[in-house]
């Protein structure tokens, strides 16, 4: 169904909410097979407008407002995909995931290992989540770690418009279950998005396996994800004005974790910092110190420093942004590492 | 299910209108109801009074609430607009030792738990997850995620078996439990094992349901094919559906569930048809998803408006209505001075109750915040 | 709700009998029922023997398999004793594009698929997961986790919706699901989300109940206060209660069922009561809970022997039992050594088939172990 | 309810399982809120008899054969906790906690923070978990990692009967909630329990907060809990005899993990190996590794080496030798260490 002549570059700005929504549509367009299911997607277009207008383009069939049931979203989304539909769901917020925890860990996850490969589910699981909104409680978690330990689903979070336009078509693509988190907190921000390179970036896979050096520096690595990308960004504008040059990495995917090109990085600088939203026990962070601790034992000059959320449930609205991290956050951590 | 005629008569409520019991229709009239009317006997003209200066309060209440999120003194404010006759019928039906577990609408109902109704804007400011103490009122926590408090109330009723204070006949022991849930809300599984645990253990808890026809932007037929009362009946427990506009029949069903309750009779299933008036949330945007007519369907329906009817028609003097404005207004500029003022906690409460119990990671964290805080505080002096 | 009188006639099964379809009793009678009747009319002798066949060969299967656990042979084993009339009577219902989805117990149903049976064992030998491959007989995995596989029917049937299968009126591409499950799994959010999920969709799908009386140790009254078919209708599902230890009556409500589905009706619920006459699994101790005298009622109703009586009775001959019997035992031998014989699985299956595509932690660790176990052999060779 | 008179020392040599039940009957005598709740725990008493008797001896309201729903099982729970009840949960097998993970983790484990300390739900949570009895899918998993992320729930696991028929009393006792977990390869081990010391320690928190060094050694740390345990101490014995000193830590608890008993281990051990049955990634090694490589960063002669499942969902039984970490993987990984 693509189209082997090259158009030419087609390029928007675009806010990272209606570049999903773009992905979206061209992923709808390009295989009927593909339909969105989840709660109030259809007449809202979502409560972020994710959706806006796909509904009416592409029908109540295709765009299915479903019943109030997150298991129900998923585990009929496993038997869309048993039947050969590509169902993208949408997990209204990311606390409201939990419900269907069950389908996505022990069926989702475990269909294509149980039946020796027989049966493919490529299932899509988009949630907004983290924090930085004002919402109240179980609108503004980070559950990644929770979804990563289990073997069978991916896990990925664009940092940017660019990347969710392309990240949601590979997502839509790949053979496995994806659970694409997209950071609600940054839906507005705006940036360019090659539009017209839809078709071949769809076809690879490089947004779900690799992560990407998105500054370039020699002091210390920063490595993040989803929302935290921009905070490491800003932090590294900042750092550099104090005379320390810090190298942004963007993970993109949380499962499988691109070690490799964190580990070169770490060669060179020799300092990690690894930041995110979820809380530190038990978080990303932990993984990635632990295997970087261990592959760059010998090049690592401080320990690897975490930046995340603390070990307490989400805290209130006004409190939010003493528990997220934030630029200061980082560069304290920065400060320690170097310290050392 | 929605009608969209708005001259005439106002439309019957719902589909299958013989299952619908009403005692005071929308022009304000009542109606005798063989089962019901002698359930609401005891209600005089102090009592229906009541209920509408109940009703009246909460409504201003709400809007103020609704006009503070306009005005960025809240985060969010979810309306009961529209639902206040099926929360204060059924809420002025408990007696004080029964409990309630709202769903995040139940405005209504905490009033009539003797909740200041204030402490509920802390929540929507973004200061408290919760907002007062639920032991003191009978009255859990608002729940957000949805269905889940439904299994919390049929173990609270468990536990009330289990304390021997069902079946005594004893009116100050015995003690039941009111689960409030949406429409959207029967969806979820577990507000459906709630009706297994419930009806197989004879539990007395009654479950709430109140349809506004609308789960955020979903009407009611995506989540049900049949009226929501079916539900119930289908696990074997007594289920009735009422017209949740109107209060009488409000408090007249939720009466005789929880004296089935309290007797060691078990569950019932009460499906309140009500509209939501306002928008889901103050996030929300209604015009997306329902017309201006549908709406006014249902404003002619107003559970308020017909209980004033039904008063006047019985005596009530024009003064009662003028003292209850200005105690409304009162209420109104109260409740806006309250609300600028709430503080903003102190960081460190992110720390506090996240256990019981002395906890070593709670502690190491809260020590390295407080050190890198105060820390932060003596850079910024040394600026 | 089990009946302990061992004597004179055979106590009817269930409480609300008059509810139940049968057509045939446990004395080997015909019984008429002016809907149901008519639907089995297509059962000539032939094909009766064929069912009694189908039972007889899958009950032989599953008494082998039973004794091959007790051998050592297989890990665990839940034997589908007493149930065989539920399973063939509905699975032979189903047309060759239609699917189903069954939990753990269903051998009879994979019988009727075209299954190889022994392919069953590989999963309780703990050589396989699975064992079969889903589209190669339109029927799923066995799943463990109760109550979960129901919504993945569903979602399955809507797939066949948006495929154009349904209710186009040609018999070979109308299609639907069934999704079989137990009385223990009706209490489970799942299973009840995927009721409401199939209802608002009008999805081409029969939940077909076996109520066997028991979810290991617990009687059906603990999972529900009335018959488990009142559950449908609460949903707004036609619902049937059948005897499920009467093939034919199995056959005719599961196919009206499929017909119902098949031309866009949608949904219908089955409750099949039938008892499970063996143990829970090859672990489980049924003296613990429940008595020899109500497993003798059981023994009594079995569907196996009404159907012998039946076909003696309409004139099948001696031949024709002799040589099924025949073909029984040499159905037991061949099912002997081929378990035995199933090969130990290589230790990198471990690391096939996480992921449909290459994946950077799996093949670090599959290289990993690799490396490990021949550096260990090595080692193993040095010593 | 607790006499103040010392009764004379009391041993029993018991299996776990029957040391779990003697603490559970405890707890139950003790206190008459404390009240049993699971599938088939009554006349069956239980798959592994672990509640055997207990509904004869305490009747059908204290030993209550729940409906078979986990998310019913722990969400009315919580509301006999809310009520004042102290309700003991049974998961069956590990593999079917998922249903009641939304319950367990947005509503159990928070209620306490988001009433401020107004309401206390003493939940117990105890699941038979890990591998090793050659069982089907499901029924074989190491779930700790999936919870301890989450704040306001206690992890933890004993490894012998000793520890189990305290530790049940203790997590009772608890106004936390607390996730138990039993590791039901060993609930047949028979070891000497001191039955009369219940009322003391059931007093005392410490096998809820601290881990315990079950063998001293001065070469390598190896760091278990619950089935590990025997695996770590089997493999100091072997290591003995190759002139190897391991110095085995039973931790005892996942949420909060004592650090401090680790750290202290490995400031003379400078090695350490942490050895559990759940996959590696995102597993409770990652913490572990990552905070001692940062706390001990100079004393860490050597990468901090994890020993665990794989990334892929937990294999059939015939191979599952092969996948549960074993002596002979704990000894390549003291190997590893100690070649550094
Ligand atoms: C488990 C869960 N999923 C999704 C949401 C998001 N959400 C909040 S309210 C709502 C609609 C609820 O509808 P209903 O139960 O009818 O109650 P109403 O809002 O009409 O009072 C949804 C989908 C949630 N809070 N919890
Ligand atoms: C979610 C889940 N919880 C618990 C179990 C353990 N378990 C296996 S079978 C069973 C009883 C099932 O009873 P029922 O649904 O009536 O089916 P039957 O075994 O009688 O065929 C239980 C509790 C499980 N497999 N899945
Ligand atoms: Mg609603
Ligand atoms: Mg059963």
């Amino acid at each position: 169904m693509s189209t082997s002549t090259t158009p030419a570059p087609d390029t928007q700005r675009l806010a990272m909410a209606k570049a999903i929504n773009l992905g979206l549509r061209r992923a709808m367009e390009r295989d009927p097979k593909v339909l969105l299911m989840g709660e109030d997607i259809g007449a809202l277009g979502g409560v972020f407008r994710v959706t806006d207008g796909l509904q009416k383009d592409f029908g109540g069939d295709r765009v299915v407002d479903t019943p109030l049931a997150e298991s129900g979203i998923v585990g009929t989304a496993i038997g869309l995909a048993v039947a050969g539909y590509r169902p993208v769901c949408e997990i209204q917020f990311d606390g409201f995931i939990f419900p269907a925890y069950d389908q996505i860990t022990t069926q989702l996850a475990k269909l294509h290992y149980r039946s020796r490969g027989a049966v493919q589910v490529p299932v899509v699981i988009r949630v907004p989540y983290g924090g930085g909104i004002g919402a109240v409680e179980h609108h503004s978690e980070s559950p990644e770690a929770l979804f990563a330990h289990t073997a069978g689903l991916r896990v990925v979070s664009p940092a940017n418009p660019a990347d969710a336009f392309t990240m949601i078509q590979q997502a839509i693509a790949c053979p496995d279950p994806v659970l694409f988190l997209e950071p609600k907190a940054r839906y507005w921000d705006k940036a360019d998005v090659e539009v017209s390179a839809a078709d071949q970036v769809a076809g690879g896979q490089a947004g779900l396996n690799t992560a990407r050096v998105v500054r370039q520096g020699s002091d210390v690595t920063v490595a993040a994800y989803g929302p935290s990308v921009a905070t490491a960004l800003r932090a590294a504008t900042a750092a550099e004005a104090e005379g320390h040059s810090l190298e942004v990495l963007d993970l993109r995917t949380i499962s499988p974790i691109d070690f490799g090109t964190i580990a070169d990085s770490v060669h060179r600088t020799g300092r990690l910092v690894v930041v995110h939203e979820a809380p530190v026990f038990f978080g990303a962070g932990a993984e990635i110190a632990a295997r970087i601790s261990q592959e760059c034992f010998y090049h690592l000059e401080a320990p690897v420093a975490r930046v995340g959320g603390f070990h307490a449930p989400y805290p209130v609205s006004k409190l939010e942004h003493e528990y997220l991290p934030d630029l200061d956050r980082v560069l304290h951590a920065v400060d320690d590492v170097l310290a050392h | 299910m929605i009608t969209t005629d708005t001259t005439g008569a106002i439309p019957p409520v719902g589909e299958t209108d013989d299952d619908l019991i009403q005692l005071l229709t929308p022009e304000g009239e009542r109606v005798y109801h063989e089962a019901y009317t002698p359930r609401i006997e005891d209600l005089d003209r102090a009592a229906l009074e009541g209920l509408y200066r109940d009703m009246v309060l909460v409504r201003r209440f709400d809007t103020e609430a609704t006009s503070l999120q306009r005005h960025g003194e809240l985060g969010l404010w979810p309306p009961c607009l529209g639902q206040e006759a099926a929360q204060i019928g059924s809420g002025r039906a408990l007696a004080r030792q029964d409990y309630a577990f709202p769903s995040y609408r139940e405005l209504g109902v905490a009033w009539t738990r003797g909740v200041d109704l204030r402490k509920v804007l802390h929540q929507f400011r973004g200061e408290d997850h919760g907002g007062w103490d639920p032991a003191e009122h009978n009255f859990h926590l608002y729940t957000l995620v949805i269905g889940s408090h439904a299994l919390h109330a049929t173990g609270y009723a468990m536990g009330i078996q289990r304390d021997g204070d069902v079946g005594t006949g004893d009116p100050d022991r015995d003690r039941a439990v009111v689960a409030y849930f949406g429409d959207g809300a029967t969806a979820q599984g577990d507000l459906n094992e709630a009706l297994t645990f419930a009806a197989v253990n004879d539990s007395p808890v009654v479950f709430f349901c109140q349809n506004n026809h609308w789960a955020i932007s979903e009407p009611t037929t995506r989540q049900s094919r049949v009226p929501l009362f079916h539900r119930g009946r289908g696990f074997g427990i007594p289920s009735v559906r009422v017209d949740g506009n109107d209060v009488l029949a409000c408090y007249a069903v939720t009466t005789e569930a929880l004296e089935r309750a309290r007797s060691g009779g078990g569950p019932t299933f009460v499906e309140a048809v009500t509209y939501r008036m306002g928008a889901h949330t103050t996030s929300d945007d209604p015009t997306r998803y329902r017309t201006k007519a549908d709406e006014e369907v249902w404003r002619r329906r107003d559970p308020i408006d017909r209980l004033e009817v039904l008063l006047r028609a019985e005596g009530t003097g024009e003064e009662f209505f003028t003292a209850l404005d200005a105690e409304a207004d009162e209420l109104g500029e109260d409740v806006r001075s309250y609300c600028r003022a709430i503080p903003v906690p102190p960081a460190s409460r992110m720390f506090e109750n996240v256990y019981a119990t002395e906890n070593a990671l709670v502690s190491t964290e809260r020590e390295w915040f407080t050190e890198y805080s105060e820390g932060f505080l003596t850079e910024e002096v040394a600026r």
